[in-house]
């Protein structure tokens, strides 16, 4: 049998069915794992058949428009990552996590189906009705996978609801006046029809889709939402979501800026009064991405919160890269989407285990695990290495394309700014792997074990796969190559090891090996030189020239950064705090109204007045 | 003469449904209003229509009569509540 | 405050609706569909009071719809007041001379109401008008000696009856003309003569009797009911609200 | 079988009834539910005749159009009649006190629906509906509690103010046209479109918008559906404020079809829908949650009517059908949990078949994809995108507003239900009750089949005018448009 988008679609909505069946069932993590291998197995076997588009047999017909769906390149790229990140998770719950880990892991693996399954409707979009419909599957689908923990976690889930609820309904109205003005809705028709509009119904345009898809990214003012959501989930639903739910939107916004729009006629949309262009205000907003999140994430003491904080942050660099325009750009950008997943994935993965042993992840009641849990240590060190974009691993490769491109474009502001939200990084994943890892052990904490390996199985294999994609960037240079050709730019000129361009290149095979061979000298050295290292208990230490009891810890963890963060004030994030509670008071008062309106006795006076004003309005 | 006939009966209409609005004694209300449907059931004569003149007769002036006196009698509110306030 | 947002509103409804009426053809009036029965009236119904044909022949599905609108009137208000009926009320006798004028005013109303049903189609009058002389008939005694048996049994019965009647005369007619509520079915008869203009005069016969019977019990359950200084009588508390 | 049986049936029955109860008390529980199966057989045979040989005009009693009365024996009529009679059969009044005279009053409303289902005249069309309406005050007031009754009253008040409002409006017609037929209506609209017509149409509006629940005529819906049996108020919720708005369907489409007066429904939508939505936001208890969102989903239904064309209409058929399912089931489904919504807590978790279907048929209310009110929701907002020259900006922001409150309620009340409360699992919660199981299944019908309901909803709108709207027939997306063939690609 030819593998078919056909195919992919049914194995992802069987696997839906046999959780819903059979998600009780001690086996069902396995049996999801085996179900998403199969997945990805399929998009392998598919991406032969992207260039003409896979189309499926899945068609409706409905009130006059016909509902059917294709994957191409861009989708594609998309749909193996939200695989991969699936069989992860899965794999992460298949053992003992599941059994015990949440209040039913049969919701667990029913929500990371139902997502699977919508993302990959959504990715195989062909026109807007159908992006639209796989729109609200995702969203809908999303708030059931945050809502599962219960408690904090569904206030969190409530929030991002009211914003994708408004996203999407954003979002459907500008689906709907295309559809009247354009007479269709398939991509390359919306396309084709696009030139012709007019700068005011293009602004029009661009506001609606540009909101709805930006709050599903979380894209600057409308971050608020994710942090919560996405740390109050439990840990492998976490990964999954930090890993591909928000970037969603950022396919939305691909589509709509890139194909929809393109990026020639976003720099004649020049902004009244400031003469900015759209292009370059796209690329400001995500450049403020980048910085603010990133720099809350600093001030967050709860670990999973820090790395949501960070989530949106990183969202940032994927949208200016690729808004740069040049091969390098766009491939900088799209390859920061994959190497996003894999150590974001890892990230919260290792912080569910954190959670799953000790029980809290909040950072100033960790510490010193290194020594309970290597494992997770040696993961949680990888991704924070690629996390924070510095060599061996594979954020650097990413990031490195997206400076590049800046620089090459003569955007030096830009690159100064996602250097600045680089340096936040390093801060603050010093910060959590610090916290948690480092320092010392606390008392409570002397008698857990690592994890077991269904749990630290998947993490390492992530962070292998963090490595390895940074010492050989060209196996996911591979799979980007096949969204960036299929969104009509030009291929980047790759190897194994990095990339080639007129104005230099970059081979991390060579990097790496520099790096490698250094540290294999200095361990050399160590260790031949005599190992003058002593080993001492963790205890034995000193601070203020008086030794540290068992009962008071010497721990670094409180306050951290705190010169810094009364320096940078979030005067800014007060600001839309502020919005956000205007507007549910507003809803509230306006909503008491109502109900008072419905509840007064008089109604004979207001049919006598509703008559009557009809009567003045209308003659 | 004919205005004249529609004019005079008009006013007692009018007259009449003033004073069911006017009149505090529930029951005179209802004494009004059928005098109302009275001088309406006479101005159906007059245009020539005594069907509903004979309906309007029966029903509004007596039958409706009939059940507002019942009913009042049955709930003892003689009075409107601006009158039980003062 | 209310007082004058009503007599805003209210002046300005009359403002509109003198608007609204302002427009119309008055003295010229289009009324086709009136003239149009007028003319055809006689021919097509054979009743001598054009209004007749009009309400049993031309739209009786509306005079059906209109009995039925008195029926669950009374069906529902008779369900309202039965509930409380907790105590039994009785109110006092009327005087000897109301009590002799309504005992006196009943085979006169009787007939009355009787001749106004029958002759509905030849002179004005009807169903509904002798109706409820039928009615009063029946209750005006019965209001002046409320102690009185009433015949609640009888007056179920005639008032089924009758408006089965109504409804199944329609559908006999379906079996001879082929139309529901087709009234020509026995022929237009003599013009003028009692026996004529086909079932209307049957039709309002069942009319008649079914709104007397109606109005009547209605009356009655009304005037049976406990008045609210009657004990045992809850006042719903919500009441003040309003 | 002639379709006027479907108003003869009930009423013989409700006429027979109170003598019958007399011979036998238990026929009072029995005669109602046979003879509402009987009609909804008789009903269905009609519909399905209408399938094969198409609408059909029939003169009652043999006197011709203009002078007598026309009954439509037409797609939107049957498919009405159909529905009520379904609806009045499954949502049959279990606890009343006085079975037989809620029997009858059911009948009544059943022969009277179909009348108004299929009735072409405008007076008569005020006839049923004035049944219609006289059944629901007694409805209303079956629960025979104070407060019940107090609600009832109100009803009653606007109600018969509003009766005597649409009065005044056919008499302006009848007085400027001299005729009360549809059809011959529909052929004047310049004699209508004076001051006189759209005056008359803005009455009617206001009448016929009681039943229909058009702010601000609607002030009774909350107290009525908080204080009935949970039944009947998923009956009232579900078809009897379709029937209003079945009646200003057929006048929109037959007769006031773009006239100014439009306007003011547009309006009276819009306002139903912003303070419905917000209303049911400030609610504090499930009833009154309910009937606030159907305040709102029935401004939606307005807001489509005004803006009329295919389009329209086929947006107000299609909202009024996930309605019609959606809502008695929430009623019936919400009717095992306490009212309140605080207390709501954990109850989800102790029967979570009711509560996951409380979700999925509030989805659709708000109008997410691929579920029926999300198709509504969008020709709704093509038709407004379509119509409307200046404010479709406006309209849409409010309309779109008012559905995140709408989200924003109804999932506050599912994290709740989900939410952690123990008292749950002490308490014994009857399991979804069948009724609410049925409606349930002909929701998921609907969902899955809504591309052969929208084809023959397209069937129906055009069985209504044919001139103008098969003139207007551009509206409606070409299929081809949407997708280019199989080549598109991104």
């Amino acid at each position: 049998m030819i593998p078919s988008l056909d195919l992919l679609l049914a194995l992802a909505f069987g696997n839906l069915g046999l959780m819903l069946l059979a998600g009780r069932n001690p086996t069902a993590g396995l049996l999801s794992m085996i179900l998403y291998a199969l997945q990805g197995w399929v998009l392998v076997m598919l991406m032969p058949a992207l260039a003409e588009g896979a189309a499926s047999g899945l068609a409706f017909q409905v009130f006059g428009w016909s509902l059917s769906w294709e994957l191409n390149g861009l989708g594609w790229f998309f749909a193996i990552i939200t695989v991969g990140a699936a069989f992860f998770s899965a794999w992460f719950a298949a053992g003992a996590w599941g059994v015990q880990g949440t209040r039913s892991p049969w919701a667990f693996h029913v929500t990371l189906a139902a997502n699977v399954a919508a993302m990959l409707l959504l990715l195989a979009s062909r026109d807007l009705l159908t992006l639209f419909i796989g729109w609200e599957l995702v969203t809908w689908a999303g708030y059931a996978m945050m809502i599962q923990s219960g408690g904090p976690a569904t206030r969190a889930a409530y929030k991002y609801l009211i914003y994708g609820v408004a996203g999407g309904l954003a979002v459907l109205a500008a689906v709907v006046l295309i559809q009247v003005q354009a007479g269709g809705l398939g991509f390359a028709a919306v396309a084709a029809w696009m030139p012709g509009i007019s700068t005011g119904m293009l602004w029009a345009l661009m506001l609606l889709l540009g909101v709805g898809f930006g709050i599903k990214m979380a894209f600057l003012p409308f971050h608020r939402w994710q942090a919560e959501a996405y740390g109050e989930s439990p840990g492998p639903a976490a990964a999954f979501l930090g890993a591909i739910s928000s970037r969603m939107g950022l396919f939305g916004l691909l589509i709509l800026l890139v194909h929809f729009i393109g990026l020639a006629r976003l720099d004649e949309l020049l902004l009244p009064l400031i003469g900015l262009d759209a292009r370059i205000l796209w690329m400001w907003l995500s450049a403020l991405t980048i910085i603010i999140p990133t720099f809350i994430a600093l001030k967050q003491n709860d670990a999973r919160m820090l790395l949501a904080w960070h989530g949106i942050g990183q969202g940032g660099y994927m949208l200016l890269g690729v808004l740069v325009g040049s091969e390098l750009g766009v491939a900088g950008g799209l390859l920061h989407v994959f190497n996003y997943a894999t150590y974001q994935a890892v990230l919260f993965l290792v912080m569910g285990a954190v959670v799953y042993r000790t029980g809290t992840a909040h950072l100033d009641r960790l510490g010193g695990l290194i020594t309970r849990m290597p494992l997770s240590y040696v993961a949680m060190l990888f991704a924070i290495i690629g996390l924070a974009g510095l060599p061996p691993m594979n954020g650097f490769v990413s990031k490195w394309m997206v400076y590049k491109a800046l620089l090459d474009e003569g955007l030096p502001l830009l690159f100064v700014a996602a250097v600045i939200g680089t340096l936040g990084t390093i801060l603050s994943v010093f910060k959590l792997i610090h916290n948690v890892f480092l320092g010392q052990l606390r008392v409570e904490h002397e008698q857990i074990r690592e994890v077991p390996f269904s749990m630290w199985g998947p993490m390492i294999a992530l962070s292998l796969i963090v490595f390895i994609t940074g010492y050989m960037p060209g196996l996911a240079l591979d799979l980007v190559m096949v969204a960036q050709t299929s969104l009509g730019f030009a291929a980047l000129d790759y190897h194994l090891g990095g990339f080639v361009t007129d104005t230099g290149n970059l081979n991390m095979l060579a990097v790496v090996s520099v790096l490698l061979l250094g540290m294999g000298i200095g361990a050399g050295i160590f260790l031949l030189g005599g190992n003058k290292s002593k080993r001492v208990h963790q205890l034995d230490n000193y601070a203020g020239g008086h030794f540290l009891t068992t009962e008071v810890r010497y721990h670094y963890s409180h306050h951290f950064y705190a010169g810094l963060l009364r320096l940078i004030g979030p005067w800014y994030i007060t600001l839309i705090k502020r919005l956000e509670g205007g507007i549910a008071a507003l809803t509230d008062t306006l909503a008491a109204g109502s109900d008072g309106l419905y509840r007064t006795a008089y109604t004979p006076i207001l049919m006598l007045a509703a008559t009557v004003l009809g009567l003045a309005l209308v003659l | 003469m004919m205005v004249w006939v529609v004019a005079i009966l008009v006013s007692l209409m009018l007259i009449g449904a003033f004073l069911v609005v006017a009149i505090p004694d529930l029951l005179g209300a209802v004494a009004a209003s059928t005098a109302v449907s009275l001088a309406l059931s006479v101005l159906f004569v007059v245009l020539r229509a005594p069907d509903v003149a004979m309906a309007e007769a029966a029903v509004g002036a007596g039958l409706a009569g009939v059940l507002f006196a019942l009913a009042l009698r049955k709930t003892e509110s003689r009075r409107t509540r601006d009158e039980e306030a003062s | 405050m209310r007082q004058f947002a009503s007599l805003l509103f209210l002046f300005g409804f009359a403002f509109f609706l003198s608007v609204l009426v302002g427009g119309l053809p008055f003295g010229a009036a289009p009324m086709q569909v009136g003239q149009a029965i007028v003319e055809q009236n006689i021919e097509a119904t054979g009743a001598a009071n054009a209004v007749t044909g009009v309400l049993l022949a031309f739209r009786g599905m509306d005079t059906l719809g209109e009995l039925t609108i008195l029926f669950v009137a009374a069906t529902a208000a008779g369900m309202v007041v039965e509930r409380r009926k907790h105590g039994v009320s009785r109110d006092s006798v009327a005087g000897f001379i109301l009590l002799a004028g309504a005992e006196l005013m009943f085979p006169f109303l009787l007939i009355l109401g009787a001749y106004v049903i029958l002759h509905g189609h030849l002179t004005p009058g009807g169903g509904f008008q002798g109706g409820a002389i039928l009615a009063a008939a029946f209750f005006v005694p019965f209001l002046a000696n409320p102690g009185r048996a009433f015949q609640g049994h009888a007056m179920a019965f005639v008032e089924a009856f009758a408006g089965a009647t109504f409804i199944l005369l329609g559908i006999f007619s379906i079996f001879r003309e082929g139309d529901f509520m087709a009234p020509m079915f026995l022929g237009t008869g003599e013009f003028g003569q009692l026996v004529s203009a086909g079932s209307l005069p049957l039709l309002y016969l069942a009319l008649g009797l079914k709104v007397g019977a109606e109005l009547g019990s209605l009356v009655a359950e009304i005037a049976a009911a406990p008045g609210s200084d009657d004990p045992l009588i809850e006042e719903p508390q919500a009441a003040k609200d309003l | 079988m002639n379709p006027e049986i479907l108003i003869a049936l009930p009423l013989l029955a409700a006429f027979l009834l109170p003598a019958a109860r007399r011979i036998d008390a238990s026929v009072g529980i029995w005669w109602g539910p046979l003879v509402v199966l009987a009609n909804l057989v008789i009903a269905a045979m009609a519909w399905w005749k209408v399938q094969l040989i198409g609408p059909q005009s029939i003169a009652l009693g043999g006197f011709a159009a203009p002078l007598g009365i026309e009954l439509r024996a037409d797609h939107l009529g049957l498919s009405a009649a159909v529905l009520l009679n379904l609806a009045v059969l499954l949502l049959w009044p279990r606890e009343t006190p006085d079975k037989a005279r809620v029997s009858t009053i059911l009948l009544v409303l059943t022969g009277a629906g179909c009348g108004l289902a299929m009735s072409a005249d405008l007076f008569n069309l005020y006839v049923f509906f004035e049944l219609v309406a006289v059944a629901t005050y007694g409805l209303a007031a079956a629960n025979g509690k104070g407060e019940a009754l107090i609600a009832s009253l109100r009803y009653l008040i606007l109600g018969a103010l509003g009766s005597a409002l649409a009065l005044l409006g056919i008499a302006l017609v009848y007085a400027k046209t001299g005729t009360l037929n549809l059809t011959e209506l529909g052929g004047m609209s310049e004699a209508l479109s004076g001051p006189a017509g759209i005056g008359a149409l803005v009455l009617m509006v206001v009448g016929f918008g009681v039943k229909a629940e058009l702010f601000p005529l609607n002030n009774w819906v909350p107290e009525v559906y908080a204080h009935t049996e949970s039944r009947v108020s998923a009956l009232m919720a579900g078809i009897i404020s379709k029937l209003g708005i079945l009646v200003l369907l057929r006048l929109i489409a037959e007769v006031f079809g773009g006239s100014p007066g439009l306007e003011f429904l547009l309006w009276v939508g819009v306002l139903g829908v912003v303070t419905g939505e917000l209303a049911a936001y400030g609610a504090k208890d499930m009833r009154r949650v309910l009937a606030y969102s159907s305040i709102g989903q029935m401004g939606l239904v307005a807001v489509a009517l005004a803006l009329g064309g295919e389009t329209g209409f086929i947006a107000a058929l299609i909202l009024m059908l996930n309605h019609l399912l959606v809502k008695p089931a929430l009623f019936l489904i919400a009717d095992a949990w306490p009212g309140s919504l605080k207390a709501l807590a954990g109850k989800g978790r102790a029967r979570p078949l009711g509560a996951v279907l409380f979700v999925l048929l509030a989805l659709s209310l708000i109008g997410v994809p691929p579920l029926p009110g999300f198709w509504g929701k969008y020709l709704l907002l093509d038709a407004i995108f379509t119509n409307v020259t200046e404010g479709a900006g406006l309209l849409v922001g409010l309309i779109l507003a008012a559905t995140v409150v709408e989200a924003a309620y109804f999932f506050r009340i599912a994290a709740r239900l989900f939410g952690s409360g123990e008292a749950a699992e002490e308490s014994k919660i009857p399991g979804l009750p069948a009724v609410a199981a049925l409606f349930v299944i002909a929701f998921l019908a609907l969902s899955v089949q809504t591309g052969r309901v929208g084809d023959y909803l397209k069937e129906v709108v055009h069985g209504l005018q044919p001139q103008e709207l098969r003139m207007a027939q551009s509206d409606f997306p070409d299929p081809a448009a949407s997708v280019n063939g199989k080549g598109e690609r991104l």
